[in-house]
């Protein structure tokens, strides 16, 4: 219960400094307009084959998309020090990243209900496989990239050139994960296999991943 | 080195050592600072002051040499007894004070180690002078109310053993007494507090102890001109 | 140091020697690749190396994180062969890559396919290079815990991104040789096969053992270069 | 003189600040190396289209680790308010915005010479029509990408979520040299038109943006 | 409001306000400040003195009224001659301290307006106690060795005008006292100095004039008790 009040304490403190400078949501929302714009640009959809790289453009716009705001989740912390109040004080650790991972779900999710729908009236999508496995493949890839990503982005976050480095650990421990979210994806759009396979992969992946870092956050976190 | 009579002690350093590359921060330092006591740390910049403090605090460790923190070797165990006031605020610049300590609160409450409650944010604000109505964020605060609110946020948790860089930088005299009014009555309440600063006359009032600090050593640790009344 | 070169070294070179004599003019020249195919005797070996060395760092950086608190000095050895055996892995994935390159461009006609076996190697290559590189970003005593648990996520994340790989693009026809490794060797083939093999290995070892002394050294000499400092600033204080 | 002498010494600082935390480049390298892997994991390279929307893909890539790299350039201006000294200082704002150009201008281009190879050995790829008009193409489009991004890198600056919103000016600006890149590349890759047009388009966007950033700096670096 | 001398001002201020919101940091200011001068502006925290000394530096603008600096009104055109040193550093934190006051440098020097040249790094650094042979990056430095390095670079462009926000905030006293020397040099010079503290005790030597602010507004802004020889 403690733990549960714990985290609910450090997640509406990031949802309020959210909410008070609330251009967070509307740029990421934006931003992932433009991508969608922008890819179109660069890829026509009016090609036969763009049902087939509809997949890999979402999921591509997303990880770019998260990682700008990962790199920012932490560094409100290290503003002023926070960081250093929150290695002394007596609550644990795993509370701090358990919340900061819900933080960015809940960021991450909320561009997709927008970029979703746009992507399918830009793309002119529909599904032939199962539509409504999108709605597990979703949050499952998500949550994929953004426990990995939280987790990276807080190891990253005392060293040199911190914005740099994000990408570079967090894109190579990704590629399982990103494999299974293009692959389901395209698989639920063109019909022609099975997802089934790669969504319980996502799963598999999700689960051992969040207890690694829930795992290990403290020893990042204590890292002098 | 010290002469204090052997009470329990609050903070014991035995040839503590901080090595920044080749470049010695803190050199072979053994002192102890008893429970109760007020330290006030002199010494000119670069001394090693800021350093002994985090180093006590745990936000570093030492290179060489054994520190522990009221009786425990290990680091992480006393979190919940510690409080460190550093340059930096460590407060969120977008958030109110009152919501700063209320965050703050949280993660220090109900927690099976301490069985003291916390104080309240509204009595924190009250006892460090800033107006606890004060909807502004303190990204928007001056310098000294910021250093204020900073100090609300460590004195609220209760600590037993308090580490203060330089609380009264940046301070305006008036408030500076009332802090010294605070920490008078924290000392009778007997917390340990460790304090740096660079204007002695200011916190004399309250020291017990006087230790000075020169190139990463403590070269002297006495007592206070003026012990009021307590035995040392 | 030097006993391991003169022990290694001697060795090593013998059996490279031995091997490349093996490899170059006793093996029988392969019937539909002809000469070409003779990398495969230093490919193959480097590519066998590579999957080895991985083990070593991940049980070395297990160990580091267990007995950071309790006991540094083994910490900082474990640290220390973490490093080398990264680095290896990342030397003999390089040459893999390297000669499997330089083979597929005469064999196949082209530098690179995204076959399997490739891609997950070069997914063991990029995450052995981002290790390296937190090891350079990150300064003072962080360096160490940061990358023994980026060590443990890379142990855990390969085999995932192996079994990824073998289902990606299954759907596309490949123009790889379809068997499993070492399927259709001539048994002629196999001296030169295991006498580079042992030499890779012995080299390897030695390298790793010389980069581990090394890193130990340098553990050393800076705690010494420390101490040294510390005590002649107190010197001066005097 | 006095102005060249001035740009020089603002890029001779950050290249001493990049050369200091030497890794930067490193890190550079290797991002461009993940982007090209992470495209060809989520765009399959064996498709016969591939090189129809490889333009496309070598472009949004490069996009994607420009708006990375560039969101960087002003952060260090801004720790410790040393914009404040920048803005104080009597030396002419336009100088400053130069050199930051100059600055990225170089990164990119070291991104540019890793990635190009890398993307011809892995999509396969053989330039159909005049293959060294790149040469023309990749410099032009870059500085394209550059001039406006830091600009806007420096407009967005001082509003609160500065790295989100630089995509966001970013992109609706850079459309048409998108376009031109995008175009002129596919028309060189596939040799089926004539890339002139497009490359001429490229070289005059660069002389207005470029002109209209220089003029318009110094209003941006004074306001409040 | 002053009874200054009429000589040259250095800055005037005419009904000056600023407002963050409906929060009126800076309340009708007039005042003038007169050249070759030392004023020392008290007052408590949130008092104004910071808002005031950004306003005069041309960092913010006044949401009302005029202030004109060095005789002109137009803001900008007198950056060649004012020093600002403000509560932080506007150093490179990864660069040291040489290496950030010679780049520094370069964006003084050879500048039409200014006909004299700047004083050397190593000049400056001995004036603020500074060792220049230190290849630490200023990253590293103490608080007060960073503060110290910070009035070094506002001092290297030989400013007619200075204004320091508590330039003493974190700076032991022997190094406070070195730098009330190099101050004391400047005014004597004929350098105009606007500097606030919290520590009136140490800047009174050199105060030609204590200014005292209140809630945003300069209540009192007289001779200071010792003068010393000059005709204020
Ligand atoms: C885990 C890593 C690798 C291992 C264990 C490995 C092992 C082998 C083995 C045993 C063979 C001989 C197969 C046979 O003759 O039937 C082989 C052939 C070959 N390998 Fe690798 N290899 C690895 C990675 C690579 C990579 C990264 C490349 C790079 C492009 C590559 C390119 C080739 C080529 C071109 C051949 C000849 C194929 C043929 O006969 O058609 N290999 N490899
Ligand atoms: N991370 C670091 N790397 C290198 N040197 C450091 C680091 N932190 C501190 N130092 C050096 O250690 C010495 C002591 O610093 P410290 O901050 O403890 O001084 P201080 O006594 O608090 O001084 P001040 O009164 O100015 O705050 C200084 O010379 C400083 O440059
Ligand atoms: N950007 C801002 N937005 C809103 N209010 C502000 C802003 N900057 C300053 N203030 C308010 O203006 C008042 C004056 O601030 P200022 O920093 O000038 O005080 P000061 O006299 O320098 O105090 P100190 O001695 O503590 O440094 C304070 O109440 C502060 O909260
Ligand atoms: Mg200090
Ligand atoms: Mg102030």
């Amino acid at each position: 219960m403690t733990y549960v009040r714990i985290v609910w304490a450090h997640l509406a403190k990031d949802l309020r400094l959210e909410w008070r400078s609330k251009d967070a949501i509307n740029g990421m929302l934006f931003f992932s307009l433009l991508v969608v714009v922008l890819f179109s640009f660069a890829f026509d959809p009016t090609m036969a084959v763009s049902r087939q790289i509809s997949g890999g453009i979402l999921w591509v716009a997303l990880l770019f998309a998260s990682v700008t705001a990962l790199n920012q989740t932490w560094t409100r912390e290290l503003r002023h020090q926070v960081l250093d109040a929150q290695r002394m004080a007596p609550s644990p650790a795993s509370a701090l990243f358990l919340s900061k991972v819900l933080a960015n779900f809940l960021f991450v999710s909320m561009i997709q209900i927008v970029l979703g729908p746009l992507f399918i009236v830009f793309y002119n999508l529909r599904a032939i496989g199962q539509g409504w496995l999108m709605l597990l493949v979703l949050p499952l890839g998500t949550l994929a990239l953004v426990v990995n990503g939280t987790f990276f982005a807080a190891l990253s976050l005392r060293t040199r050139n911190r914005e740099m480095l994000l990408p570079l650990i967090l894109f190579p421990v990704s590629v399982p994960a990103l494999l299974a979210m293009v692959q389901s994806t395209t698989a639920i759009l063109t019909g022609e296999s099975d997802p089934g396979l790669w969504i319980r992969m996502l799963g598999g992946y999700d689960v051992i991943f969040l207890t690694l870092c829930l795992l290990l956050f403290e020893t990042i976190l204590g890292a002098e | 080195m010290s002469s204090v009579v052997n009470t329990t002690h609050a903070v014991q350093l035995h040839e503590v050592s901080k090595l920044y590359g080749s470049f010695a921060a803190l050199r072979k330092v053994t002192a102890e600072f008893a429970v109760g006591k007020c330290y006030v740390i002199l010494g000119q910049n670069g001394a090693g002051k800021s350093t002994l403090l985090r180093l006590i605090a745990g936000l570093i460790r030492p290179s060489f040499g054994i520190c522990s923190i009221l009786g425990s070797a290990e680091a992480g165990t006393m979190r919940h007894s510690i409080g460190y006031l550093s340059h930096a605020s460590m407060l969120y610049d977008e958030l109110t004070a009152m919501e700063n300590l209320r965050y703050s609160a949280r993660l220090y409450e109900d927690n099976s180690h301490s069985t003291t409650s916390l104080w309240q944010p509204e009595q924190v604000l009250a006892m460090v002078g800033l107006d606890a109505r004060l909807d502004r964020p303190v990204g928007k605060f001056s310098q000294g109310m910021r250093q204020r609110a900073a100090l609300a946020r460590v004195l609220m948790a209760k600590p037993e053993l308090l580490l203060l860089d330089e609380p009264f930088s940046n301070v305006d005299l008036a408030s500076s007494a009332q802090m010294l009014r605070v920490l008078a009555e924290l000392r009778a309440a007997r917390k340990t507090i460790l304090l740096t600063t660079h204007q002695p006359e200011l916190a004399r009032p309250i020291a017990d102890f006087i230790c000075t600090m020169h190139e990463g050593q403590i070269v002297s640790l006495e007592p206070a001109q003026s012990p009021e009344g307590r035995s040392a | 140091m030097k006993k391991t070169l003169l022990i290694g070294l001697p060795i090593s070179l013998a059996l490279l020697a031995m091997g490349f004599y093996q490899a170059m003019y006793v093996a029988p020249t392969e019937a539909t690749m002809g000469n070409i195919q003779r990398i495969f005797y230093y490919h193959f070996p480097s590519a066998i190396m590579a999957l080895l060395f991985p083990y070593v760092n991940f049980a070395a950086s297990l160990v580091f994180l267990a007995t950071r608190r309790s006991n540094p000095l083994r910490a900082q050895a474990a640290d220390a062969l973490a490093l080398a055996s990264a680095e290896m892995t990342l030397i003999f994935c390089s040459i893999g890559l390297a000669t499997g390159m330089l083979w597929a461009r005469p064999v196949w006609g082209i530098w690179w396919t995204w076959d399997e076996r490739l891609t997950s190697f070069l997914m063991l290559w990029l995450i052995y290079v981002s290790y390296l590189l937190l090891r350079r970003f990150t300064a003072g005593g962080q360096t160490q815990t940061l990358a023994a648990v980026l060590s443990v996520f890379a142990a855990i994340d390969v085999p995932i991104v192996y079994m990824s790989i073998r289902w990606w693009r299954t759907q596309h026809p490949s123009p790889v040789i379809g068997g499993g490794p070492n399927s259709g060797l001539d048994p002629s083939m196999w001296p030169a096969v295991w006498w580079n093999l042992a030499g890779w290995f012995v080299w390897g070892v030695m390298l790793v053992i010389l980069r581990y002394k090394l890193e130990r050294k340098r553990q050393w000499t800076e705690q010494e270069s420390a101490l040294q400092a510390l005590e002649a600033s107190l010197e001066t204080a005097r």
